[in-house]
């Protein structure tokens, strides 16, 4: 940079032509703190969400750049919540967005001490044969006084109540056309 | 809950304790040499003293040159020193002794280099008077600096700092000075002076506080360095004195040096003292709020008695 | 819930809570755990409202309350009940409102015993069985139903009995307006509540009498045509050995005040996760299919007749039951169900019993359950004795998890506590772990049902990376790989997998199921394929699909009506166009009940839904819970069946004689009343019967779930969460910014018992039962107050339970020290109140059982 | 007064009376301003695991469990004090004042803010505030505190922390109307029996000019962890400068008289 406009930004320089003796002011702010704006104004999108935390459901504003989630903040336009959050609420952007989050498969061997890599593919195979085994080994047409129950007791499920109501269907259908019965949520616990 | 009681939350401090690290105090040491060592080498100019003026020169340079180093060290971000040039701020101490710096540090280097190359005498004089003017400035405003603080034991010194610090100034650059050149009478004679001047204001810094906020000079490890900086001192002027007065000789001199390195130590530990006070006094919850709860009281806000009893 | 109104959820919504004139917060710690929709509660206390909160802890909620009570963990009936018998002492009831929206006036048969009688226990005990036979509970010269009795079909439909009433009475056949016949519900109310005076209140309790009084006083004052009065609770009511009769007895005070269909009144459930009750109406729960009706159980329903013949009463709403139910057959079956086939009703494997979650788990430790799916679920840490889930983690052949972190339930088999103390090897352990990343909210469309009721749709912001896929996927292409796996299968068994209805679109090339086209399969559509608007077009003829019948409507017009978002301040306060509200879009239950028989509002200050006679039909803020066109005077004839078969004053219209249930002859298997009994494990014995505990509570005698006895454990221990964490810690251990807050495991103790054990502030202690031994640093506290109870001191010990062993912050968990003790009803356990010991320092390491 | 207030004053009103102490408010700056966390440290001050306002916390709630004699209730009933402390944003800022670099400054807003563009961190501020609330970031070496979300006043939003809070208890707004506004609710608080209920920084006498964010207390502000009575200390800059002028004077002279009896 030349040296004329290192002056011109040498902050005493603009003091002397403002007048200004005490340098308390704009004069002494830098070009990036002039451009300072919400980060939220750079999004892509910002998608209307709910918080997945408790159930009170509050509306939650979600901001996406370039794919990523940038900020997520309360939905002033929610008659529940009115834009506010609380602490999980407003810590959920690093919960959707921490390092520490799962991103692959990870497998553990029967007796295995570490875990294993395994492609998504071949998990979901892999569970679907567990599901089919366990469930042919462990079915049952009659219960022991003869009474038609056609189910398996050989596997459960248990869900969190975090699940949407979309996905607690498909499983509800999917395990009774399973004839699994023991199929359990978070609301019993 | 009695008025008395001063109550606080869970004990913690109200202030943050000051970041600085021996660099700082260490600095105000150098500076305040430097700043002493530049009169001296005006007053040896004055009284022609090519010795005295040229060990004056080279130590004020020396000093400055380490001081330098101490102030950019104890930066968060040492690669912007600069930016201390980057305002006028009038309102803050420190942009201020910037610039008193800016302008100081040239000169001495100047004199020094000009006495030890031999060359542009009379530049080299220009300097040498130049940085005595603004002497003062730099041996001074690091009291300012430290006064201007929320730090009880500093804030409630304000009076006293400056001149302490200036003391301070006189006794190590003369206590340094009379090392190298035991025979400058001068250099022994602001010396002695300093730590005459450094002793009396110290004390009546302490007396100048309240008690809640003077104990920090009293106490713990501000109270041993202060100690220790008097004990330096008295020693220090004792022994220069001595060998002052045995009349020339070897022992004589070399008594004068180790004077010297003596009184010069004890102001750099007084230095110390003053910082630890002030981290101490941070430190403690009640030197904040004793002091504002007696003034708030004589403003007629709301005492401790008050607010539970109410409930 | 279900039981006394009609219904099992929430009677209001939390934005109504800011017209409260007095709001009981009990059994919930809303501040801490609700702390946005507590801005509701602030609202009505700044309207000049008293706030009431009745908790064994001081927490954040008291602190803002204008009344603090502090209650012995596990008393809460002695407290209520109390109230109930101060209402009536006092002739406080409502009395118009109790006498024409209430049963208080019907007659019960004259071989009902209650507790008065029989020393604690209701008539029709059976202790071979440990379970009631509720014939002597019904309605005088109704005919009951088999059924009852028998512990394995009644204890089987908790969640289906907990969300509908009265399945097998009708309209009753003698009742006394006057409220005068000595067997009349009043009057038996009336009797069974009589000893529960102020005295024994704090007795039970030790909540001092002029304490409980204030309270009791500020409900009856806050009452009536011109005030109305809300109770909120949570958890703290539900995991307990009679959670469901807590609930009743709020239920049997609201009605008794004339609070519940009225603004600023009912009973608010807070529910402590995004989709709970979202999870109950479309439940993945043994009992029960979606819209709570029951799964069909071997001994009684074999057939679609017989099955709502006996589970459904041929008056009121659940008298369509049928239709609901083909609706849903046809909904999963499609064309492969028919009239001739019995709409495959056949295809739904029947239940024998409990199948809960527990039971799994000791199925699991006694080598019968060999697989296990944990889908955003993680017991190692968040369910009761959770040390027996792991152990039982440890036995399976298989385990699948899907979740955002690696959590204790998969990471169990190296990092679990019993691998520290040598109780378990990782070499011993032969379970097969899959751990699937899941989608986060962001990254998936998709529907939460909050606490309100309110389903509100979300829409996906990003695509997920990784293998980081959406439940909806995981089920959508498992079912996928299993039907294509078997699809040449000739065996009988395979049937229902393949007639299943199973395309759905996708897109992407993750190839994602469309959510929205889920949605509407569970909204349901006609013949024509039209989505259909509200459930009273279902149809039992097999012309109408319905996945989901309380959800119908949810997709009305084939518009997504549960993503509705038109902006609060552009539509008045109760907001009908803000997502959807099942049933019908209702946000105020029971709201024919906010206007006198007569149809006109109780009071101008609390008008809500009426009658407008000129237009003939109801109106008002919310969309009535009621026939919109059936006028105040209908009568129903005699032959009148379901919706038809209610009177036009009568607002239950869930309830086969359409009104609010004071006495439950039918849905409960613990009594037809509540009463006070004490917690499975407690210090103190009960002081209003010689029946300690619930005598039809779920016990598990085995030596994995040891129960503490006596004088070795002298304290109560109680579990709850702080706002800085959630439940078992997964989704706020693994945020540095929520960690950071509350950075270990702590205990709460009095200043009293930190002196009596020595227990040093900001220290180490170890909390111990007979199940095994925690340790937490000690925070002293005057918030936590030894209570006088029977005249002995009984100290509590607070345990927040959001720790394991993975996270930013790790600690013990607090679940660990419970047992397995659950509720007859709902088979939810009990965590609230245990008994337990403390002492000074960290625990030993190595063998845990201390 | 603005510096350089080009802009309307705003300002925080806090409303203890309102907090539940949630600590939304200390989530949610953190979440926008990418605040580190603070340290996993168990404090055992009732629920406050944050301490103290530092560099790297913005927001700090405060949590006080008191035993007061209730005389409605046979025993002693309590009182559980929360409150968001946070920047004051002085009228008169000591940290602004003898920042030497002209990071901290004034905004339009009439708020404090420092620019970490400019910060070299050295540490003048921390000593200079009167209520401990600007620190110096471990690693970063620079100053650090709270900037009333500058970025977000910019783009029209209220602050990240104000936005969050659940019950109100922070309110964000002009402050002048945020005066009025509090003064009522004192009035109202007492009608209704608070009698403790009492404004900390609401006026432009004290110590500090003013300031930006202030406070309904109902007990001391010490109690609170908050100064009584703070100043700046800059008020005072005028009587140092003269003590050194004259001490300046004093060594010049000393130093002279010193060569004075070698002169020749």
């Amino acid at each position: 940079m030349r040296l004329g406009d290192l002056l011109g930004r040498w902050p005493v320089l603009r003091q002397l032509r403002a007048r200004d003796g005490r340098g308390h002011g704009a004069t002494v702010a830098s070009p990036q703190t002039q451009q300072l704006h919400p980060r939220t104004e750079d999004a892509d999108r910002v998608v209307q969400s709910i918080c997945p935390y408790c159930a009170v459901g509050c509306g939650q504003l979600v901001s996406v750049k370039n794919g990523r989630v940038t900020g997520i903040e309360g939905d002033p336009d929610s008659p529940i919540s009115r834009g506010r959050l609380c602490p999980k609420g407003a810590a959920s952007r690093a919960l959707v967005s921490s390092p520490g989050r799962l991103t692959t498969v990870k497998y553990r061997r029967p007796h295995g001490t570490a875990w294993e890599e395994l492609p998504l593919e071949r998990a979901m195979d892999m569970i679907a044969d567990r599901i089919v085994e366990t469930r042919a080994r462990t079915w049952q047409d009659l219960d022991d006084d003869g009474v038609p129950v056609r189910r398996t007791l050989g596997f459960a499920h248990l869900g969190g109540a975090t699940l949407d109501i979309e996905e607690n269907y498909l499983l509800k259908k999917l395990y009774t056309a399973l004839g699994a019965l023991q199929i359990e949520n978070q609301a019993r616990i | 809950m009695g008025a008395d009681e001063l109550r606080t939350y869970y004990d913690r401090p109200v202030l943050k304790a000051p970041t600085w690290r021996f660099w700082i105090p260490s600095y105000f040491f150098l500076g305040g040499t430097a700043a002493g060592s530049s009169l001296l080498a005006a007053g040896a100019d004055a009284i022609g003293d090519a010795r005295l003026r040229r060990a004056a020169r080279v130590t004020a340079l020396a000093a400055l040159g380490g001081g330098a180093v101490a102030l950019v060290a104890d930066l968060g971000r040492p690669e912007r020193f600069h930016h201390m040039l980057r305002v006028f701020r009038p309102s803050s101490p420190m942009n201020m002794g910037s610039w008193v710096l800016a302008a100081y540090g040239p000169a001495v280097g100047v004199a020094a280099l000009a006495d030890v190359s031999g060359r542009a005498p009379l530049l080299g004089k220009v300097a040498t008077w130049s940085a005595a003017a603004l002497a003062p400035a730099v041996a001074t405003y690091t009291g300012v600096l430290v006064a201007d603080t929320a730090i009880p034991a500093w804030h409630g010194a304000r009076t006293v700092l400056p001149g302490l610090f200036a003391a301070g100034a006189a006794a190590s650059s003369g206590g340094v000075v009379a090392a190298i050149v035991p025979d400058a009478a001068p250099a022994r004679r602001v010396a002695l002076g300093g730590v005459a001047a450094e002793l009396a204001l110290s004390s009546a810094l302490v007396k100048s506080l309240p008690d809640d906020v003077g104990a920090a000079y009293l106490e713990g490890r501000a109270g041993r360095l202060r100690r220790a900086a008097t004990g330096l001192s008295l020693a220090g002027a004792g022994t220069c004195a001595a060998g002052a007065s045995m009349r020339a000789g070897r022992a004589g001199r070399l008594l004068t040096r180790f004077g010297g390195v003596a009184i010069a130590l004890g102001a750099a530990v007084e230095r110390f003292a003053v910082v630890e006070a002030g981290r101490a006094s941070a430190n403690d919850p009640r030197a904040t709020i004793g002091p504002q709860r007696r003034t708030a009281a004589a403003k007629g806000i709301d005492g401790p008695d008050e607010g539970l009893a109410a409930q | 819930m279900g039981t006394s109104f009609g219904r099992g959820g929430a009677t209001t919504f939390q934005q109504d809570l800011q017209f409260s004139d007095c709001i009981v917060i009990m059994g919930s710690n809303m501040a801490e755990c609700h702390p946005v929709g507590f801005q509701w509660v602030m609202e009505a206390k700044e309207r000049g409202a008293t706030v009431i909160h009745v908790d064994p802890r001081f927490t954040r909620t008291s602190a803002v309350a204008d009344v603090f009570v502090p209650l012995r963990a596990g008393s809460d009936i002695a407290f209520l009940g109390g109230i109930v018998n101060y209402i009536i002492a006092n002739g406080r009831e409502f009395r118009e409102y109790v006498g024409r929206y209430t049963n208080a006036g019907t007659i019960i048969e004259d071989e009902f015993r209650d507790t008065e009688d029989l020393d604690g226990l209701f008539s029709g005990w059976d202790p071979e069985q440990r379970a009631y036979d509720n014939t002597s509970w019904q309605y005088k010269d109704m005919p009951t139903a088999a059924s009852a009795g028998s512990r394995e079909v009644a204890g089987a439909h908790g969640q289906a009995a907990g969300s509908h009433g009265a399945t097998h009475a009708g309209r009753p056949p003698h009742s006394d307006p006057t409220l005068e016949h000595p067997q009349c519900v009043f009057q038996i109310l009336k009797r069974h509540f009589a000893r529960y005076t102020p005295e024994v209140v704090e007795d039970a309790c030790g909540v001092p009498r002029d304490l409980f009084v204030r309270v009791a006083e500020a409900l009856c004052a806050n009452s009536g045509p011109e005030r109305t009065s809300a109770f909120c609770y949570a958890v703290g009511w539900t995991q307990h050995t009679v959670g469901v009769q807590y609930i009743r007895t709020a239920a049997i005070i609201q009605l008794l005040l004339g609070n519940i269909g009225r603004p600023g009144g009912g009973i608010m459930a807070l529910r402590g996760h995004a989709s709970i009750q979202g999870s109950t109406d479309v439940p993945t729960l043994y009992d029960i299919l979606p819209g709570y009706i029951p799964q069909p159980h071997a001994r009684e329903h074999q057939t679609l007749d017989r099955f709502v013949e006996e589970d459904a009463a041929p008056t009121g709403y659940w008298g369509n039951m049928k239709a609901y139910t083909v609706s849903l057959l046809k909904a999963w079956w499609g064309d492969a169900a028919t009239e001739q086939n019995d709409f495959r009703f056949d295809y739904l494997p029947r239940i024998t019993g409990d199948h809960s979650t527990y039971q799994s788990v000791l199925g699991m430790l006694d080598g019968w359950v060999h697989g296990f799916l944990l889908l955003g679920e993680n017991p190692a840490v968040g369910s009761a004795h959770s040390k027996l889930h792991r152990r039982a983690l440890a036995k399976l052949d298989w385990l699948v998890v899907r979740d955002l972190y690696e959590v204790e339930s998969a990471s169990f088999w190296y990092d679990a506590p019993e691998i520290e103390s040598g109780e378990l090897r990782t070499a011993d352990i032969a379970t097969e772990v899959f751990l699937l990343p899941a989608a986060a909210h962001t990254e998936k469309p998709g529907t939460f049902t909050n606490t309100q009721r309110l389903l509100q749709w979300r829409h996906q912001a990003v695509e997920p990376s990784g293998d980081r896929r959406s439940d909806l996927w995981f089920a959508y292409h498992l079912g996928r790989i299993i039907r294509e796996k078997l699809h040449a299968s000739t065996l009988e068994r395979d049937r229902p997998l393949l007639d299943l209805t199973w395309n759905y679109p996708v897109a992407g090339e993750t190839e994602d199921p469309s959510a929205e086209a889920v949605l509407r399969e569970i909204n349901g559509w006609d013949d024509r394929d039209q989505p259909l608007s509200s459930y009273t077009q279902l149809k039992d003829d097999g012309s109408t699909a319905c996945g989901c019948w309380i959800y119908c409507g949810c997709y009305a017009g084939g518009v997504n009506q549960v993503a509705r978002r038109k902006p609060a301040r552009e539509q008045s306060w109760v907001a009908p166009e803000w997502g959807w509200a099942w049933p019908a879009n209702r946000r105020l239950l029971y709201n024919r009940a906010s206007a006198s028989p007569s149809g006109e509002p109780w009071s101008a200050r609390k008008q809500y839904v009426w009658w407008d006679a000129a237009r003939r039909e109801w109106t008002g803020a919310d969309v009535p819970d009621f026939d919109l066109h059936k006028p105040p005077d209908y009568e129903p004839d005699p032959g009148a069946r379901a919706g038809d078969a209610t009177a036009g004053d009568e607002p239950f219209i869930m309830q086969a004689d359409g009104v609010g249930w004071l006495f439950a002859p039918a849905g409960l298997v613990d009594g037809p009343l509540p009463a006070h009994y004490e917690p499975h494990e407690s210090p103190v014995t009960n002081p209003l019967y010689s029946q300690q505990a619930n005598p039809a509570r779920d016990l598990f005698f085995r030596r994995e779930n040891p129960y503490n006895d006596g004088d070795a454990y002298p304290f109560v221990a109680t579990t709850y969460r702080v706002t800085e964490h959630h439940t078992a810690g997964a989704m706020s251990r693994t945020l540095a910014h929520l960690a950071e807050l509350q950075p270990a495991m702590f205990c709460e103790v009095s200043p009293e018992l930190a002196r009596q054990r020595g227990l040093q502030h900001g220290g180490w202690a170890t909390i111990s039962t007979a199940r095994t031994a925690i340790e937490a640093r000690v925070l002293v506290t005057d918030r936590v107050r030894p209570l006088r109870v029977q005249g002995h001191t009984v100290h509590q010990v607070g345990l927040p339970y959001h720790w394991g062993t993975r996270g930013l912050t790790t600690g013990d968990a607090a679940n660990d020290l419970f047992p397995l003790a659950l509720d007859p009803n709902v088979h939810i356990q009990e965590v609230k109140a245990a008994t337990c010991d403390i002492r000074p320092g960290r625990r030993p390491r190595g063998g845990r059982d201390g | 007064m603005a510096e350089s207030g080009t802009e309307r004053r705003v300002g925080f009103f806090t409303d203890t009376t309102l907090c539940i102490g949630c600590k939304a408010c200390e989530v949610a700056c953190k979440e926008w301003n990418d605040v580190p966390a603070d340290g996993f440290d168990f404090l055992g001050m009732s629920y406050d695991n944050t301490g103290e306002l530092s560099a790297d916390s913005w927001r700090h709630v405060a949590f006080i469990e008191q035993v007061v004699p209730d005389a409605s209730a046979s025993e002693p009933g309590l009182r559980w004090l929360m409150s968001s402390d946070v920047c004051k944003h002085c009228t008169h800022a000591a940290c602004l004042d003898v920042c030497p670099t002209g990071a901290i400054f004034r905004t339009e807003f009439d708020t404090v803010v420092v620019q970490a563009d400019v910060c070299n961190g050295c540490g003048y501020c921390v000593s200079a505030c009167p209520f401990g609330v600007i620190g110096q970031r471990e690693g970063d070496g620079r100053a650090w505190k709270c900037t009333m979300c500058y970025d977000r006043l910019h783009g029209g939003l209220e602050p990240a922390c104000a936005k969050a809070c659940p019950t109100a208890s922070i309110q964000f707004g002009p402050l002048d109307e945020l005066r009025i506004r509090a003064r009522d609710r004192v009035e109202e608080l007492h009608e209704r029996g608070v009698s403790s209920a009492r404004l900390y920084l609401d006026g432009d006498n004290d110590g500090i000019g003013g300031a930006g964010a202030f406070f309904l207390l109902l007990d001391e502000p010490e109690v609170y962890g908050l100064p009584p009575d703070p100043v700046v200390p800059t008020r005072d800059l005028a009587s140092a400068w003269r003590a050194a002028a004259a001490s300046g004077v004093a060594l010049v002279a000393g130093v002279a008289l010193a060569f004075a009896r070698d002169r020749r």
